[in-house]
């Protein structure tokens, strides 16, 4: 008896066939992971089941304990005990946590709020994700990784028969996934039905019963867990074998690039330092990693070598020997600084504007004359930009909107390679990309350091730190407190640095 | 991998501050410190601009925008905007006038009559921006130019008086003192009330409450505002009608906006409207109805308006639209949506109305009052800016 | 923190005598209310009294609230120049109240218990428009520019030149081929207007009624552009200076001249003898709907190239050196 | 770890498709079948509404709004909004007339004061915007109410009137013949070349072409329209002045709005300011220069709404802005910023003037003139938003 079934689903979007007569099927009190490439359709897929794309946009049959459903909206699904936690962040960041939690199920009496009972029930909600602040506490003030947490407590609190996580670990720390796994183990024991999307194989094996392979919006194989690995699910998913997943190489770091000195920056708002006393500096050639855990301040110091920090900075900053102030964005980027941001939609994309314009974006200067574009030059350096990332995208003035999340990245990534930069900061630059898409970016870094550009990457993932840095720093409180060589670097250690335990 | 860690974190639980309306934001509290300064100002330059009788004018002469901008913050808040505001106070105050006068109703029946009209049209504009998805800019300005030709027509371009004395009053009469202050009575009762409950409530869930003696500080001020509000319109005549009507509409408007879920769920369109879809929230059934508030709210205004003049022309309202938006965004109300109080929108017809006011008392040139009143709102809104930049950076 | 001792305020003034006169305007922003605005208080200060001026910008609530604060000012008398004739009858409504009595000026506060009138008739101004344009174009094709349609004035303007033209329409003399509004009362749309006139009509209009100075302003644009200025009569209201120009130069036939002087004079005159509560002389009454409000009626004088001299430079309302500015010094009339 | 990885890729990269007005959007292209629709319906009501004279008129009478709605375009794009256009429009023709008029200057002084004027009224509310951080909303109503009330001030409410008959030209002289058969060879000869080297160049890049025929058959359909338009021009009395600077700002403006980096900025800082910061655009500085454009082509409007009155008046461009708004939303411009046209803007200025125009010409009653208009505004729209839904279905 399976909890859901669905049978024969396509959904077409203009000049895309998103899923192709998909089948897929999910058995009461299971975690059944769902994987593919970056738009291989598993949100889309997800998202007919969930109502958001109701009864007649798409075509197939969805069976729920075996009754057909037909889900003209959303509040449908979650009648027929279904809730979603979206791939994108979906929250109201002038409202509380507690509102969001609640949003569209308040607890009310004759249309009105019960206030106190939802901040109280909220608070509970909360506490079981392992999250602890106040519910009144505005949206806004919440660091990405807090919002995918309440997202999550949001999900949860519909206490749903069938529960789908679309890549709810991407922004969230090894501390918070542990918590998240431990929830949905519980789940599983009380007969949830759990679906489970992310790019994160060791998540995947921990966790799921079986694993469904999706690619080209075509399910390709079921498989159960115990009969399987990550080589085959990875083959079946991108097509072909990936033996190496992180490809570091020796490298011969020159001279010193960028040098920070007792560096500090104030938060922009509040009267206090994010970042204290930071002694920092990378070479020409050199992946330098920065790990450390949500809140540590490692985004606050990117935005503020890049300019784009409102907050007073104090200390020095040198690029090839020479001191440097940079205040703007515009300055960072004369003196050859980029910086991928962690927050793709937010803050890396226009998303109404095409492939093209979005990847020309910082460097249209370079293919224009007294300020006028040379279109050719333009459609060119997308075009090679475009090849070269192998972003999938229906042409070069697609809406990057439209483009599943990993392309998207892929397209901030080609923005900031087209600049050319001498410097190259990447926040958390494979969140929610695929382990092709991955391995594509990691060879492209090892490629930029080879040619000679100095990288610092920002990552929560610590495989991947791991598995790319020369050196590592570990940031915690706002301080860099800890540095390792790629040899001496273990998990563990990193850990025990991130956290200041014992 | 147990790593188990210390996520540090210094938020504090907020205590919620609620008072009877609805929260009051920052820029809601510059916009009161603008009003103070030009009421001191004017009350300086000017003796009659204090005086009880013109105080009395003034929340009169504000009456018709506030009422207007109640709506309007609403659809702003939404992410829409309605230009049609004000040719529905022309056409609905017509056909309160046609009702009346030509055709002999009871002041009742009028005033449904009218109430349905505004409602009636807001719903067409409502389900054309909701359901068919047309801009809400030009459903409404299209609405502005049909619903102002419709008043020409009906009219036939004439003004309509109107004589029935009931309905009169309401624009210009006056509560007895006797009312006003059983009026501050009831009020100054029900904010003791909601205020131990609130309390009780928030205990028995175990919330932190703030302490009884500031609770009770804050109960007295505002006790002691309306106290001073009664006073001052009964040493003159008594309430005015139209300011009761503000006053009941703005309460309403501002529970609905802050206590009811389909409040909450209007802002939460207006904040991320994705978000909002995703919660499982009706977007279209919610849009229509802000646009049946905005037509509802405009028929108020009109016979407001109707019976203040005693009878309906072919230009009422015309730019009235604009002024309600003013005051909306000079109250704090974000364009964009998502965010804005009722409180403020009022505050920020009572700006402008004071402004009116007082250069026509002082007798300034036309071409002056154009001056000073466009450069005060934009230096108002300038330093309401900035204060609140520096006080996020202190 | 609010005061109230506005009554004493009151009394104050009522001991020192001296008269103070609320004038409440629709308008300041066309040119002729200026003129209005500063004889009539020339002539009250003259006088010894004092005048409190207001303009309410075309808003009839506007005017209401106005008149509510010149009331609660504690003027003697109030005198109006309403935007609306019906919406200001709650104005004399307010003042009657407190004791205060109303003068309608210029125009007449309909459905009230208004105390006196002095005005120039509108419907006059539209008959003397029309008929000064038959005289020049008695037989032919017809254009009527009007004002704005939400102005009730407008409508009274259409009125009067209707009275002139309906019977000779009757009689097949002439023919209105396009009679259309001009949206708030601008020249553009005036010009609009006339274009589309020609344009339909391919050029055979033989006479135009614009109801005012700026919207034959517009008119005779669009005229010129077909070398027809001066060919074709063009009427006109309020005796702007830019009209009276195009009248010198033969490019508009007649405009109507509301002799402000006279208004404004006699209006503060009846003003101050209202609120020292002396009886007035009127020559006649107008009904208002309501009652037959005790008149003064002055009339309008209908402006051409020959009496140009004699009313409106004579009265000092514009000046020769202007009026003629763009005429060769040679031609000057001797005055 | 060398693996070569096959990962599967189809870009074709599209056929870029560049008419010399720069994108034309699905839209704007059904906003022309409106427009079609509306002249064929008028045409057929009346012999008159096709006929070389009215066309003439049409788009003369159109040229202040469409002057207007190049500007609004962007300003809109960028997130902003420019209530004052209208009042810039005043003030700035009441200042040409007073140096032409008041103080004899020559012609050419008297655009350079204009312009300049313009420009720096523009400046001073974008430094208010960009740097200052206040809404555009109450900026530009408050210098709505500053503009009207200076141009009062310094006309002393009075018309003035001009005489410089070369300045009179400007809004309503026309081209001879002859230079509209010039001007009509030189578009063509600048459009085949431009579609040549497009060709060539794309060909140098290695990027595919359009096949031959079909760019000569989009070039001939164009140079067929160019002749048409000059041709029913010359049949009447020429190209009128006006109509040129319409087609000469909406070239240049396209220009930037396409070409430059300025103009590519400028649709990113709509689309999302906070991505743009972070790539690196100058925000403030841009959007200060948006106003500066718009106080411009305000000034322009103002050059040609005064030289076709030969007079300037306190009430000249009131409620303009409206008209200019709405001339981009009916082309597509989206409130919410980061896209529109300004081809669409222009099309919606022609919408807009066509129906007053044709319902003038049938001597259509005034209230049902408001009622039409409005009407068909939203009808239009409907039918736009209707047939792009089902597009995007099918
Ligand atoms: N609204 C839309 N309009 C057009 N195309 C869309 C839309 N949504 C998704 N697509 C396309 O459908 C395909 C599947 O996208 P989907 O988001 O389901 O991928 P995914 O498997 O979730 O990828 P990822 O791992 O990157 O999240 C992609 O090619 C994407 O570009
Ligand atoms: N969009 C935002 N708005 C307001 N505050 C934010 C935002 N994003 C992050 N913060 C603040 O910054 C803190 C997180 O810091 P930061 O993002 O620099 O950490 P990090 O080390 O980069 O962690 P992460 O791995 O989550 O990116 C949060 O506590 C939050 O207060
Ligand atoms: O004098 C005219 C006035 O009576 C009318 O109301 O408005 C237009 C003016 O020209
Ligand atoms: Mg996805
Ligand atoms: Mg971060």
């Amino acid at each position: 008896m399976y909890a859901l079934e669905m049978m024969d689903i396509t959904k077409e979007f203009p000049g895309v066939k998103a899923l192709d007569r998909v089948s897929f099927k999910v058995k009461k009190g299971e975690i059944h992971a769902l994987c593919g490439e970056n738009g291989a359709g598993k949100s889309t897929l997800m998202k007919v089941l969930s109502g958001l794309y109701p009864v007649g946009t798409y075509s197939g049959t969805i069976r729920i304990d075996g009754q057909e459903v037909m889900f003209r909206h959303i509040v449908d699904a979650e009648n027929a005990g279904i809730a979603i936690i979206h791939q994108e962040l979906a929250l109201v960041k002038e409202m509380t946590v507690g509102e969001n939690l609640f949003l569209g199920r308040e607890p009310k009496k004759f249309g009105i709020v019960q206030w106190d009972e939802l901040y109280y029930e909220a608070e509970k909600w909360l506490k079981k994700v392992g999250l602890d602040i106040a519910p009144q506490t505005k949206m806004q003030s919440l660091g990405i990784g807090q919002q995918q947490l309440v997202e999550i407590a949001k999900a949860l609190a519909k206490q749903a028969k069938i529960l789908i996580l679309d890549e709810p670990t991407a922004a969230l720390t090894e501390s918070e996934v542990e918590i998240l796994l431990g929830i949905l183990e519980q789940l599983r024991s009380q007969g949830v039905a759990c679906i489970y999307i992310s790019h994160k194989m060791p998540e995947v094996f921990r966790l799921a019963d079986s694993i469904t392979v999706l690619r080209d919006g075509k399910s390709i194989a079921t498989l159960s867990r115990t009969k399987t690995n990550e080589d085959q699910i990875v083959s079946l998913m991108v097509g072909r074998e990936l033996t190496e997943r992180y490809p570091y190489m020796k490298r011969n770091p020159q001279e010193v690039v960028l040098e920070v000195k007792h560096y500090s920056v104030w938060h922009k708002d509040k009267p206090m330092k994010v970042n204290h006393d930071i002694d920092l500096s990378v070479r020409k050639g050199e992946i330098v990693g920065i790990a450390g855990l949500m809140g540590a301040g490692r985004t606050e110091l990117a935005m503020s070598l890049f300019g784009a920090y409102e907050g007073k900075v104090e200390g020095e900053v040198w690029i090839e020997g020479k001191k440097v102030r940079i205040r703007t964005v515009q300055d960072a980027i004369r003196e050859g600084i980029a910086l991928v941001t962690e927050d793709r939609k937010r803050l890396g994309l226009v998303l109404g504007m095409d492939v093209k314009a979005n990847t020309t974006l910082a460097s249209l200067k370079n293919m224009s004359k007294f300020g006028v574009i040379n279109q050719n030059e333009e459609l060119k350096w997308s075009q090679n930009y475009v090849q070269e990332l192998r972003t999938k995208t229906a042409s070069l003035e697609t809406p990057v909107g439209t483009l599943s999340g990993g392309n998207q990245q892929k397209v901030v990534l080609a923005k900031w390679l087209m600049a050319k930069p001498k410097i190259l900061i990447l926040d958390e630059p494979t969140r929610g990309i695929d382990v092709g898409a991955k391995y594509e970016i990691y060879h492209l870094m090892n490629k930029l350091a080879e040619e000679g550009v100095a990288i610092i990457m920002i990552s929560s993932e610590l495989p991947e730190i791991l598995g790319m840095s020369d050196r590592i720093l570990v940031m915690r409180e706002g301080r860099i407190v800890k540095q390792f060589t790629h040899e001496e670097a273990t998990q563990e250690n990193i850990m025990m640095a991130a956290t200041g335990g014992k | 991998m147990e790593a188990k860690t210390v996520i540090h974190n210094e938020h504090t639980v907020e205590k919620k501050r609620d008072p009877i309306w609805g929260k009051i934001d920052i820029r809601a509290y510059t916009m009161i410190g603008a009003l103070v300064v030009i009421w001191i100002f004017f009350g300086f330059l000017n003796d009659t601009f204090l005086s009880a009788r013109n105080l009395s004018n003034l929340f009169t002469q504000m009456s018709v925008t506030a009422i207007l901008a109640i709506g309007m913050v609403f659809v702003i808040v939404a992410g829409h905007i309605d230009l049609s505001v004000g040719s529905i106070v022309g056409l609905t105050g017509g056909l309160a006038a046609i009702l009346s006068n030509w055709m002999g109703m009871p002041t009742s029946v009028v005033i449904l009559g009218t109430l349905v009209a505004g409602a009636l049209i807001g719903m067409l504009q409502g389900w054309l921006v909701a359901y068919r998805a047309i801009p809400a800019f030009i459903v409404t300005l299209g609405g502005m130019m049909v619903f102002r030709g419709v008043l020409m027509g009906i009219t036939k371009s004439t003004t309509v008086p109107i004589s029935d004395a009931n309905f009169i009053a309401l624009g210009s009469a006056y509560f007895t003192n006797g009312f006003g202050v059983v009026l501050a009575v009831v009020a100054i009762a029900a904010l003791v009330i909601s205020t131990i409950q609130k309390r009780r409530s928030r205990q028995r869930y175990g919330f932190s409450v703030a302490p009884l003696s500031l609770e009770m500080a804050k109960v007295m001020a505002i006790s002691a505002l309306i106290v001073a509000f009664v006073f001052t319109m009964n040493s003159y005549k008594g309430i005015p009608f139209p300011i009761i009507f503000v006053i009941g509409l703005a309460l309403i408007f501002s529970f609905i906006a802050n206590k009811t879920t389909f409040g909450r769920h209007v802002y939460a369109i207006g904040g991320n409207a994705e978000a909002a879809r995703l919660s499982g929230i009706h977007i279209q059934r919610h849009t229509m109805i802000l646009f049946v508030f905005t037509g509802l709210l405009s028929a108020i205004a009109a016979i407001v308006l109707t019976a203040r003049l005693s009878s309906a022309t072919i230009s009422a309202g015309q730019m009235y639209e604009l002024d309600a938006i003013a005051a909306c965004v000079i109250g704090g109300t974000s364009l964009v949506g998502g965010s804005g109080t009722i409180i403020g929108a009022i505050i920020g017809a009572m700006v402008m109305t004071s402004l009116d006011n007082g250069m026509s008392l002082l007798g300034m040139e036309t071409f002056w009052q154009y001056i000073v009143k466009g450069s005060i709102l934009v230096l108002a809104v300038w330093i309401d800016i900035a204060s609140r930049k520096k006080q996020a950076r202190s | 923190v609010v005061s109230s001792g506005n009554e004493t305020a009151d009394n104050a003034k009522k001991k020192d005598d001296k008269i103070v006169i609320g004038f409440s305007l629709d308008t300041l922003k066309e040119e002729r209310w200026q003129h209005d605005k500063e004889m009539f208080e020339a002539k009250a200060k003259e006088l010894g009294a004092e005048v409190k001026t207001l303009a309410a910008n075309s808003d009839d609530a506007a005017q209401l609230s106005q008149a509510e604060q010149l009331i609660s000012e504690g003027v003697d008398v109030l005198v109006v120049v309403p935007h609306n004739a019906e919406a200001s009858a709650a104005i004399v409504e307010k003042a009657h109240k407190e004791g205060i009595k109303v003068i309608s000026y210029d125009r007449l506060i309909k459905n009230s218990d208004v105390d006196y009138y002095i005005s120039f008739d509108n419907v006059r101004v539209g008959e003397m428009q029309a008929k000064a344009i038959v005289e020049k174009a008695p037989k032919g094709n017809y254009v009527y520019i009007g004002g704005a349609d939400t102005d009730n004035n407008a409508h009274l303007f259409r009125e009067g030149a209707m009275n002139v033209l309906k019977p000779l329409a009757e009689k097949g003399d002439i023919k209105i081929v396009y009679d259309q509004f001009s949206k708030d009362w601008k020249p553009e749309e005036a010009l609009k207007n006339m274009e589309n006139a020609l344009t339909a009509n391919n050029n055979n209009i033989q006479a135009v009624i614009a109801a005012n100075d700026g919207t034959a302003g517009g008119a005779i644009q669009a005229l010129a552009a077909q070398g027809l200025a001066g060919k074709v009569p063009v009427s006109g209201q309020d005796a702007e200076l830019a009209a009276l120009q195009r009248i010198v130069e033969g490019t508009q036939t007649m405009t109507v001249y509301k002799p402000i002087k006279e208004i404004a004079t006699k209006a503060a005159e009846m003003a101050v003898a209202v609120a020292k509560g002396e009886k007035i002389d009127t020559n006649q009454t107008v009904s208002n709907g309501k009652i037959d409000v005790p008149s003064v009626l002055l009339d309008p004088i209908a402006v051409t190239k020959d009496n140009i001299v004699e009313t409106v430079i004579k009265d000092g309302y514009q000046k020769l050196e202007d009026v003629f500015k763009n005429v060769p010094k040679d031609q000057w009339p001797k005055q």
